[in-house]
């Protein structure tokens, strides 16, 4: 027993997100550079928002719960981008750097 | 729903195919003797010192971050609007507190100067 | 069936029959064929009202300047867009050698791309649209983000100093503008309880079953803040800031000649026309009308808001970039903020549908008086917000003038000293 | 194979393409250019679940509004001088994110076959007295039953459970003053300060630490005298 809409089960939605997610992932952890990292981190959000309205669609379309789910991921994601990016954009100015991996100290 | 949208998705690729034959067929038709002079970078007939990197105005970030959180605002906003109608006084007064809140935003914003264009 | 009021119509069907019966043997292709031809037959639209609205602005941009305008090729200078047209396709064009070869070949072709697609959902006549979103006014405003990025593609592909700064200053502008669009067409959302431009339409011309009235009756503000970042989003003059040749000769697209040029060209002028469309639609009532066929009152509704750009255009001196920041942050977007606080009070006090009464309260009253309470309003927070705005503007020229006035007595002192 | 199978997978490919590119490539520019291509894609997948406002408003948001800070904040970083597409740990991690990746295939994966919710964990907590049905309140599609459309109200529907006391109300007002303490937060962080400010705030700063180091020596911590720390000095290089 599966779910599937116009041949398309829920799973292959899933697996999707679920690469996405990981090459966010290797984006986060992998990149010398604090921007591209914050790239990493929407690509996951965007792969767990795919998540959310997938299982809404698949499992309970007529609730509007995976809708306000993603809207509110939407809305912080685009306000981690704001705080994260005005922090980078801070250090930088103070340190001439963005590699996170010498932004070792509390204070700038 | 998703029908509707085929025709957006058809259009979009119409509308490159139709551009990308126009490109195509000027490339075709049009005079190519590049020279050296001819594919350097334009600056009023001086030549162009130091590269394009010049300093931005931190000042371009924080507008765009002011539209970032109204534009978040929006498509909130939108679907509430779509229900306008049948919401309740106690809703609209949430809504209506929602708004002020985020008016308080762009007053603060104000205020810190982070508006002011010197 | 009025042959003459339903003549697209009519067409569409037909065209859509040939093609149903060749196709026959599979609806599939016949629906993909039909949505082509539908699609270049909207992108042949736009692109022939591009170039007729190059020559319209010439001419009555001259007249309003005491010009002639295009006189030369052909009679009136009718010929002048197929002249412009054989001139750009032949006309060579050079890649920059510092260009970033994908990005700043891919820009043209963005920014056409996008503000073609934004065709795809305007209303022409009752059932001829290409289709009809449910998310209609929200599409139009988030495909326009598709220029934000072919602008900075191009700034950025140019590798030059001035098509980035260019580039930086028009983002910063139009994505600033977005905020008021959004803002006033949430007004014109709640009224009509959709976000499809068709039954933004319908609600307009059948208001709960009373003879409809336009919207812009109901929000006069929405729709002169609707219009002035309208304008500020297409770039056009008064907010052409980005062309401003003695500061950063011609913005972003410094770099660009020959077709790609005309592509941007193109890109502006669709976008203006769509604009002007999709305020007729929202606010002017769109296709409805007594007397003359549908698509005509579009048209010439659409032509008329348009002619309101080019008088602008013709008239209005350009503003400064801090001015426009101004303007916009610290005036439309406040006001526009207050304005829909009041709205929203005001539309669930004054009800026009008898159902939601019982159930939510408010005072029921008929669509006529609502539209005059809210006029009515919409003016007042205009008056106010305007002589607000004049008082703070004038306090602050008195304090310049104060500090100039004593850096000029200082500067005395120190030479008689 | 239907059309919609096609165009997901196809849609699919290209997200991950462009995702795959956006984490490799050295030129932080086109990594931007990349992601906007990728969130395009996952409009298009979220067409294909029905879901038109949130394609829209995926265009709207990730690519007119983020892609746009993030675009700004390479130009104002010069992110892209000399850079490394990779760190030291980056073998570690793509043993981590493999791992990770490994563990979601096994979760969803065609191996998993069905998507049974009563095996679900957090659903079979519950599945004791309660059936998948109920939980949450809402109606749940069994597995292998037809899936309804999406009613055409959706949106007003949407609308409503937002401002509903009983559904999404905490979290959309939350929302507006989380929004308040990001653009304060954002502003105070990214704000450029003036010559003055700068220099107001070092005074400060080096009263409150000589005061500190004061009442530490009172209190026979710090025997000597109070020394600056280095903060204060690595402070100074803020233009």
């Amino acid at each position: 027993m599966q779910n599937v809409l116009n041949g398309i089960p829920l799973w292959w939605y899933l697996v999707v997100s679920s690469a996405l997610f990981c090459i966010g992932l290797y984006g986060t952890l992998a990149r010398k550079n604090a921007i591209a990292l914050l790239m990493g981190v929407e690509l996951m959000l965007n792969a767990a928002n795919i998540n959310l309205i997938a299982f809404w669609r698949y499992l309970a379309p007529a609730s509007s719960g995976g809708l306000a789910f993603a809207a509110f991921v939407l809305v912080i994601a685009a306000a981690e981008a704001a705080v994260g990016l005005a922090l980078i954009i801070s250090i930088y100015r103070t340190t001439r750097s963005i590699d996170p991996e010498k932004l070792d100290r509390m204070k700038l | 729903m998703r029908t509707d949208f085929a025709f957006v998705g058809v259009m979009l690729v119409t509308a490159a195919l139709l551009m990308g034959v126009t490109l195509i067929a000027a490339s075709l038709l049009r005079p190519k003797k590049p020279s050296k002079a001819k594919l350097e970078t334009y600056e009023c007939g001086m030549e162009t010192v130091g590269d394009t990197w010049v300093q931005f105005r931190v000042q371009y970030y924080i507008l765009a971050l002011v539209f970032v959180l109204f534009d978040i605002e929006a498509i909130l906003l939108f679907p509430i609007a779509v229900a306008f109608n049948s919401l309740s006084f106690f809703a609209v007064a949430n809504v209506i507190l929602f708004i002020v809140v985020l008016l308080i935003a762009l007053l603060y914003a104000w205020r810190k100067g982070a508006l002011d264009w010197e | 069936m009025n042959v003459i009021n339903d003549l697209l119509k009519i067409i569409g069907d037909f065209i859509a029959g040939i093609i149903n019966s060749i196709f026959s043997f599979s609806p599939f292709l016949a629906d993909v064929v039909t949505m082509g031809l539908a699609a270049v037959i909207l992108c042949t639209f736009a692109a022939l009202s591009f170039m007729g609205l190059t020559y319209v602005e010439r001419k009555v941009v001259a007249r309003i300047q005491d010009r002639v305008g295009p006189n030369q090729a052909g009679p009136l200078g009718l010929l002048q867009p197929l002249a412009d047209g054989i001139k750009m396709f032949t006309k060579e064009d050079t890649t920059p050698a510092a260009a970033d070869r994908w990005v700043y070949n891919l820009a043209p072709l963005v920014i056409a791309v996008f503000a073609l697609t934004t065709y795809a959902v305007l209303p022409f006549a009752p059932g001829v649209v290409g289709t009809n979103l449910n998310v209609g006014v929200f599409y139009i405003i988030a495909i326009g983000s598709g220029s934000i990025v072919a602008i900075i593609m191009a700034g950025w592909g140019s590798n030059n100093k001035y098509a980035l700064l260019g580039a930086f200053r028009t983002v910063a502008q139009l994505v600033g503008y977005e905020v008021p669009m959004l803002l006033n067409v949430l007004p014109v959302v709640m009224i009509a309880g959709s976000m499809g431009l068709t039954d933004i339409i319908t609600q307009q011309t059948t208001l709960n079953g009373n003879p409809g009235i336009p919207f812009i009756v109901f929000f006069p503000l929405s729709a002169l803040v609707f219009l002035i970042s309208g304008i500020a989003e297409t770039a056009r003059s008064p907010f052409d800031l980005l062309e401003a040749e003695s500061e950063i000769v011609a913005g972003f697209h410094v770099e660009y000649s020959g077709m790609k040029f005309a592509l941007f060209f193109l890109g502006e002028y669709v976008n203006a026309l769509a604009v002007a469309f999709v305020f007729s639609t929202l606010f002017l009532g769109g296709y409805a009308g007594p007397v003359l066929p549908p698509y005509i009152w579009l048209l010439l509704k659409a032509a008329a808001v348009f002619f309101v750009f080019m008088w602008l255009r013709g008239t209005l001196p350009r503003i400064r970039v801090d001015q426009m920041h101004n303007m916009n942050w610290k005036f439309l977007v406040p006001v526009s903020i207050v304005h829909l606080v009041v709205v929203m009070a005001l539309m669930k006090l004054f009800v026009t549908n008898p159902a939601q009464v019982q159930a939510n309260g408010g005072i029921l009253v008929t669509p006529g008086v609502q539209a005059a309470i809210l006029f009515t309003a919409s003016i007042a927070i205009l008056i106010g917000s305007l002589v607000i705005a004049a008082r703070r503007a004038r306090i602050m020229r008195l304090q310049e003038e104060a500090v100039l006035e004593q850096r000029r007595a200082e500067n005395i002192a120190a030479v008689s000293v | 194979m239907t059309i919609q199978q096609v165009l997901f997978i196809v849609i699919a490919l290209a997200v991950l393409g462009a995702a795959i590119f956006v984490v490799t490539t050295r030129n932080l520019f086109r990594a931007a250019l990349m992601m906007i291509a990728a969130f395009f894609g996952i409009a298009g997948l979220f067409v294909l679940l029905d879901a038109g406002l949130f394609a829209v408003a995926q265009v709207l948001i990730y690519i007119g509004a983020i892609s746009i800070l993030v675009i700004f904040a390479v130009m104002l970083t010069r992110g892209m001088q000399g850079m490394v597409p990779r760190n030291s740990q980056a073998t570690a991690a793509a043993v981590t994110v493999a791992v990770v990746f490994a563990v979601l295939l096994l979760l969803f994966g065609p191996l998993r076959l069905t998507l049974d919710l009563a095996r679900w964990p957090v659903i079979s907590l519950f599945a004791a007295n309660v059936s998948p049905r109920d939980v949450g309140g809402i109606e749940w599609t069994p597995p292998g039953q037809a899936i309804p459309a999406v009613p055409d109200t959706y949106i007003a529907d949407f609308g409503r459970s937002l401002v509903d006391l009983n559904q999404y109300l905490l979290p959309f007002l939350l929302i507006a003053f989380l929004v308040d303490v990001v653009l304060a937060g954002a502003i105070f962080i990214a704000r450029q300060r003036r010559p003055a400010e700068i220099v107001e705030d070092r005074q400060r700063q080096a009263e409150e630490e000589t005061e500190e180091a004061e009442a530490m020596r009172r209190a026979g911590v710090l025997p000597g005298a109070a020394s600056l720390p280095e903060g204060a000095v690595a402070s100074a290089s803020d233009h």
